[in-house]
């Protein structure tokens, strides 16, 4: 029908864990609100790459005239150009996690914040090792996500005493870090902890760890909030003490709060930072969704 | 007596194209029997109608007298009616051993019984007394080998009847010989042969029966006792061709063509010399193997070669076919199908290969390509379904007249020609004679490499005898007998003469 | 190698119906596309889908020479990212004393130009002289422009500086007479190829050297030198690919032209070119890239299809393509 | 291909120098390795490198008789990651009515036979039967595959249930005498493979057909048997991989199996199969292999070159290797 209106939801594709869960919750959200909100349609396509997003985002003004885009950007540079240019034509835009390379593009900024997931890292590290040592951190996939992370942990850590020792990419992906992380037991002789700065490679940390039968390996530090792990946490598991949030659902806030800027009267445009928590023994049982794949 | 194979009312059809009308053919046991004709005839397409490759449009195939229908080659095989190929059928990077084998290995429970298989390959070859290992990769090995091979992998197949689509193209005289010794023996165990050959000597040595194709049909049978030579290639081709080899006219020109000095081809030729003159048409003759080709493909540029060569008293240095194309030298490559043609494109694309800058002004003109496909059709009468087929599905000799036709249209001052008849009928053996001649006459300079001892005798006007890369010796005038080029090659007392 | 058993199936350009095959598939698509959404056929959509299909399509046309040659590249895509990466480098360099305008513009195309002929001249250099199989020299180059554009980038996104951006920008959004400078390129250089590869020698001696190099070489053609150009060609065209492309995003980053070289082969392959080599025809090829962007523009036409899906339907609809044409070809 | 210009260069198995090439290369790494870190002979590393390479490594050995027969299979990698799914999707399943077990571990392991079976078949069946090129029926798959493992796994990641890991866990990580179980069934699947290649018609009949179908086919091997049979035990080849890797992180994902088809077709040639078939051997692959993931384990065990950089050094690395060989070669 004619007074029905779009939404266009643009995302990476589901290539490693933290995508996937983003993905999920981008479907489960749409899925829900086609109930409430009969009169919204909504378009869901996933990217492998910065120049398929743009494509994505083009054919859906093109072919779907879409009224709002919520868009997660594969990277901030390239989708800056063709997100203003929409936002230009008068359609609202909002912009999840990464932040565009312009301001005031968007009409609403769901922010995540990767400095912050680095730094609360960071300090957790700082306050586990009060008396400084070494660490190993493997990092994801190279991207500038990734080095803004690194460069809040790095930040953090300054002057604690502790060592970041050795660093390799380990993609976010659950095999590449348990190849990476028996080679690092190989090199080092003596390491107190690993920021794995992600919970699939926290896996694969653990496998590798769990296999090399070494107990100089105080715990792991993972990141983003996968369910397992937060489980790990809630039981106590000395291994897994702690999780920072860096939750994939916050595409789905950021879908609900369009669909709601485009029904209602309601205010919801601005920025809406979703910060990054940690989570302890204490904490975890309200950041466990059991029903979540991720 | 039943016949062993008999073809009754054959016709065969390629698209629109009949190349074969109600031929009828009945080969008895212990008999061998000669298919002849001119290229393009027929005769490779019988016998492949004959062993199960090809199915007949119309007629009927009987085995022992019951009609069959032959499912493919396996079927035909199973049933021991075995085809030796005019072209090779051998896959390249294999051994020789696993050529022979293939598809009918020896096991020893899961495994190949590889012992016992190179022992039976080792046997083969001693009959055929080739000389080649049979650990030796079938790339490596000389035409003359694979033919071999080809023999050994058919004898290894218990034939009961052995169909032989022009064996003796690519052998000498002698190899020739071994080879019709292993027919007189399979004729002595009652094996149905059938063979075809252009070289009508040997038709009329070895063969009891002979049919005669023309066009697609069978325009004379009976005895072979009952045709003499002339006999054959007049029914043949329609015309008497007993004048083989043209009158020598026209003097040999004053001036050097081709001057080389010392060449060498690593591995198959040491210090090669001779020249070469104006309008004069040089023989190399030497047992197979013994490099003459080598020797050439160094000379231009097609192996890494030393040794100084003079064009028109000119040093130059010739490191790729193309320099040499451009000093006016050109080489026709004894191995028509994987070093002369593209099988799998048309004639057009084929015979403007070598000079396409001759056709092209910016871009290529087609109209002047189909022209001078036209005129090489017409001057060395190639016999083609018609102009738009892949050269592959020519008959073989068609493909060797358009390979001619191909290097000819460079215009060289000096060629080269490998093996120039090398599956051609006898008509067309002496128009290409002439036209060897006609070259000559034109002051142009050819070398003539031939495993043919007669051919080169018949057309030379001296001859280069070469033995294991070297030269080993010259003969010219009223010398340029068999028997001399024969001790010279195997060197029976020959003493190493000097290379004019 | 099947292509030289003597059969008379071989695709003669032109007469046999199996030429029909990529043409029908895209009809079929086009046919899809108009039902499943009016706007599909809407000026704005047709823009978008060829000027997009430029990058891949340019990079096809070359490839299709190399293919048809016997030769194969795996390296274009992180080539084109890599060659992207040096092209802001460079105007981002030169900018506090050019200026942004267009003579910063050519100087950066300049770059583009040269940086590809360079990277096609290494592959083909690599793969006629050294003699090593095409298939691991590109798969190795790939490795090696992708790290170092990673490398350039420091990890994240090169990106070309804004002011900059607004100058280069119109060399993909704007066109002549309404038509984007992208698809105007793309028709260049496919009109060309088809020429260069039916009219003029090279295209023969491609095609001859990918039949059978041995023929080739005995009738005095330059294997190695044809070959080479192949790759040089490509490398080249790959660079105009890539100056198409920057101006699109004004960045690149390890993530650039992932994948570029499967889709690239795809397309020639689709279009009707033998990979053994031998044949080729660049009409097809065109053919075939336009498939393939055809494919995910109508992936995003239609909701139903969970997007983790999309890849199947890519990959059915890929074979089925060829399929169409092997049918065909099997009459003809 | 330059492989076959008439000279009589050409590896001749087990004689000529060329089969140094790649020996030499790995013997050059392990010397570097060593070099470079103390514990890179000691029995924990070998065991983990040896180990990690059984996936690709078993893969390989199959895509060695796939290249030879002439084929090529892009698909395997994804083909893993989807066995991957459906065994712990299968496990999972199963899990309530058989309960934790050997017996469930064998109905997984089933499964992946199966169902690699199924999918090497599949290959096999569009390749031969419909004739279409290789690289584009498994290109197609390829896509196929990865997108049926995403789907099935809501673009999340499939994990087997716990109590069933612990069960399952040993067949990765325990073993033999202190020989892991990867390390042995590599072992076996290569030697198997050798022999097959070397002694049984089988590996024969793949040459021959790589080489020239059409002379194959006249020689009455049944050419179409021979390529889908090297297409399925391929397959089965996978589905062993995917047991193998299942137990170490008891999970798959979309980021299963990424790129592996590249480092398999690698090995291979660098093992000195040719790519466009007619000769192989499985050694000269289980070569390749343990030169590919020693120079990953060698980039973890040394500092100083930039992780970016990986990639390049892989690349350039992968190329020697070859060079060396192909050298080697030119004297041979
Ligand atoms: N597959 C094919 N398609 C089309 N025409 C064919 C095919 N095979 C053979 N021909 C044609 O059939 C005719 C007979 O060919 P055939 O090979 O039997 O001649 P031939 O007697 O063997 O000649 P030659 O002595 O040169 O070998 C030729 O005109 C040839 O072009
Ligand atoms: N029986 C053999 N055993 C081993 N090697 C051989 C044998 N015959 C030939 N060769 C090698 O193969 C090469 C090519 O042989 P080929 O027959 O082409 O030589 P040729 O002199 O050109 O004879 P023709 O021109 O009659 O073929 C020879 O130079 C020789 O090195
Ligand atoms: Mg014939
Ligand atoms: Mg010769």
């Amino acid at each position: 029908a004619q007074d029905t209106r779009v939404i266009g939801v643009s995302i990476p594709a589901a290539t490693h864990g933290w995508a996937g869960g983003m993905n999920f919750h981008a479907q489960e959200a749409i899925d829900r609100l086609e109930e409430v909100y009969p009169e919204l349609d909504f378009v869901l396509a996933t990217a492998s790459d910065p120049g398929k997003q743009v494509n994505d985002i083009e054919d859906m003004v093109a072919t779907r005239d879409i009224a709002a885009l919520v868009v997660l950007p594969f990277e901030s540079e390239p989708l800056t150009g063709p997100v203003k240019a929409v936002a230009d034509s008068g359609t609202w835009v909002t912009v999840v996690d990464r932040g565009l390379a312009q301001e005031g593009i968007e009409d609403l900024y769901v922010a995540g914040d990767n400095t912050g997931f680095g730094r609360v890292s960071g300090e957790y590290m700082v306050s586990a090792l009060p008396e400084g040592g070494k660490i190993v951190a493997l990092r994801g996939i190279p991207t500038t996500i990734d080095n803004e992370r690194v460069a809040g942990f790095e930040a953090a850590i300054e002057g604690s005493g502790i060592e970041i020792i050795d660093m390799e990419h380990g993609n976010w992906n659950r095999d590449d870090s348990f190849t990476v992380m028996q080679d690092f037991l190989s090199k080092h002789g003596e390491i107190d902890a690993v920021w794995a700065s992600d919970d699939d490679m926290a896996i694969g940390v653990l496998a590798a760890l769990e296999q090399s039968g070494r107990d100089d390996v105080q715990f792991v530090l993972g990141g983003a909030g996968m369910k397992e792990m937060i489980g790990r946490v809630r039981d106590g598991d000395t291994m897994i003490p702690a999780d920072v949030t860096y939750p994939p659902a916050m595409i789905a806030t950021a879908i609900e709060l369009t669909a709601i800027g485009l029904t209602s009267t309601a205010p919801v445009s601005g920025t809406f930072t979703i910060g990054s928590v940690l989570i302890t023994q204490e904490n975890a049982e309200e950041y466990y969704y059991p029903d979540s794949p991720f | 007596m039943t016949a062993a194979l008999s073809l009754a009312g054959i016709c065969r059809s390629f698209g629109p194209v009949q190349v074969l009308g109600d031929v009828d053919i009945a080969l008895a046991p212990g008999r061998v029997h000669a298919l002849i004709g001119e290229n393009g005839a027929g005769k490779s397409t019988t016998m492949k109608i004959m062993s199960g490759y090809l199915a007949p449009t119309r007629g009927t195939v009987s085995l022992n007298g019951e009609p069959v229908i032959f499912a493919g080659s396996q079927d035909a095989e199973g049933r021991g009616v075995v085809l030796i190929h005019q072209e090779f059928n051998l896959a390249d990077q294999l051994t020789v051993e696993q050529n022979i084998f293939l598809g009918h290995e020896k096991r020893r429970g899961p495994f190949l019984d590889k012992a016992a298989m190179q022992a039976e390959s080792r046997a083969l070859l001693e009959r055929l007394n080739c000389r080649v290992s049979p650990r030796a990769t079938v790339r490596d090995i000389s035409n003359a080998d694979k033919q071999m091979v080809e023999i050994a992998k058919a004898l290894s197949r218990e034939a009961r009847v052995l169909i032989m689509d022009e064996p003796t193209a690519v052998l000498t005289e002698r190899e020739a010989e071994v080879l019709f010794e292993q027919v007189e023996r399979l004729k002595a165990e009652g094996v149905a042969v059938l063979f075809t050959s252009h070289k009508l000597d040997e038709v009329a040595r070895i063969s009891d029966d002979l049919t005669i194709l023309r066009d697609g049909r069978v325009v004379s049978q009976g005895l072979t006792a009952g045709f003499d030579q002339d006999g054959m290639a007049e029914a043949m081709v329609g015309r008497d061709v007993s004048s083989l080899y043209p009158e020598r006219r026209g003097a040999i020109g004053p001036g050097t063509a081709l001057e080389v000095r010392g060449l060498t081809v690593p591995g198959h030729a040491t210090d090669v010399s001779f020249s070469l003159r104006k309008g004069e048409i040089l023989g190399l003759s030497g047992l197979i193997g013994s490099g003459r080709t080598e020797t050439m493909e160094g000379l231009v540029g097609l192996r890494s070669a030393t040794g100084e060569v003079r064009i028109g008293g000119k040093p130059v240095s010739l490191k790729s076919p193309k320099q040499a194309q451009a000093a006016g030298l050109c080489y026709l490559t004894e191995d028509r199908k994987s070093r002369g043609l593209l099988l799998d494109k048309g004639m057009r694309e084929n015979l403007t290969l070598q000079c396409l800058p001759q056709f092209t002004d910016w871009l290529i003109d087609t109209a002047a390509e189909e022209a001078a496909l036209t005129k090489a059709i017409a001057e060395f009468d190639i016999r083609a379904p018609s102009r738009g087929v892949a050269v592959g599905n020519l008959s073989g000799g068609n493909q060797q007249k358009l390979l001619i036709a191909k290097v000819m249209l460079a215009d060289p001052d000096t060629v080269i020609i490998d093996e120039p008849t090398r599956g051609i009928d006898i008509g067309t053996k002496q128009q290409i004679y002439e036209f060897i001649h006609a070259l000559a006459r034109a002051g142009k300079s050819i070398i003539v490499i031939s495993s043919e001892m007669q051919e080169v005798i018949g057309l030379a006007d001296r001859i280069l005898v070469m033995r294991t890369g070297r030269i080993a010796g010259e003969v010219s005038g009223v010398e340029m007998t068999e028997d001399r080029i024969v001790r010279l090659a195997m060197g029976l007392g020959a003493r190493r003469e000097e290379a004019a | 190698m099947t292509a030289t058993t003597g059969t008379t199936r071989r695709p003669r350009p032109g007469i046999d119906l199996h030429v029909l095959g990529p043409i029908l598939a895209l009809l079929v698509l086009v046919i899809v596309g108009a039902s499943l959404n009016s706007n599909f056929l809407s000026a704005a959509n047709i823009t978008n889908v060829l000027s997009r299909s430029a990058f891949i399509g340019i990079i096809a046309v070359g490839m299709t020479f190399v293919i048809t040659s016997g030769g194969l590249d795996l390296s274009v895509g992180s080539m084109a990212a890599f060659i992207a990466g040096l092209m802001i480098l460079v105007m981002n360099g030169l900018l506090p004393t050019m200026g942004p305008g267009w003579p910063l513009v050519f100087v950066g195309m300049l770059t583009a130009i040269v940086a590809g002929t360079a990277a096609g001249f290494v592959n083909g250099f690599l793969i006629t002289s050294m003699r090593i199989e095409a298939f691991i020299v590109t798969l190795g180059t790939m490795g090696i422009y992708r790290s170092l554009v990673t490398w350039l980038a420091d990890g994240g996104t090169l990106s070309l500086d804004f002011g900059m951006r607004a100058v280069i920008r119109p060399i993909y959004f704007e066109g002549l007479l309404g038509i984007s400078w992208p698809i105007l390129v793309f028709a260049l250089v496919a009109i060309v190829g088809e020429i260069v590869m039916r009219r003029a020698a090279f295209g023969r001696h491609a095609a001859a050297v990918g039949s059978n190099d041995q023929v080739a070489r005995y009738s005095s053609v330059n294997v190695n030198r044809v070959r080479m150009l192949t790759y040089v060609f490509l490398g080249i065209l790959v660079g105009v690919a890539t100056i198409m492309y920057v101006p699109r995003l004004g960045s690149a980053s390890s993530s650039t032209g992932v994948l570029w070289e499967l889709e690239a082969i795809a397309a020639v392959i689709i279009g009707g070119t033998m990979l053994k080599g031998g044949f080729g025809r660049v009409w097809g090829t065109v053919i075939g890239v336009l498939i393939l962007s055809l494919i995910d523009n109508i992936l995003n036409l239609t909701d139903g299809v969970s997007p983790y899906l999309n890849g199947a339907i890519q990959g059915v609809i890929i074979v089925l393509a060829v399929i169409l044409q092997r049918e065909r070809k099997a009459e003809g």
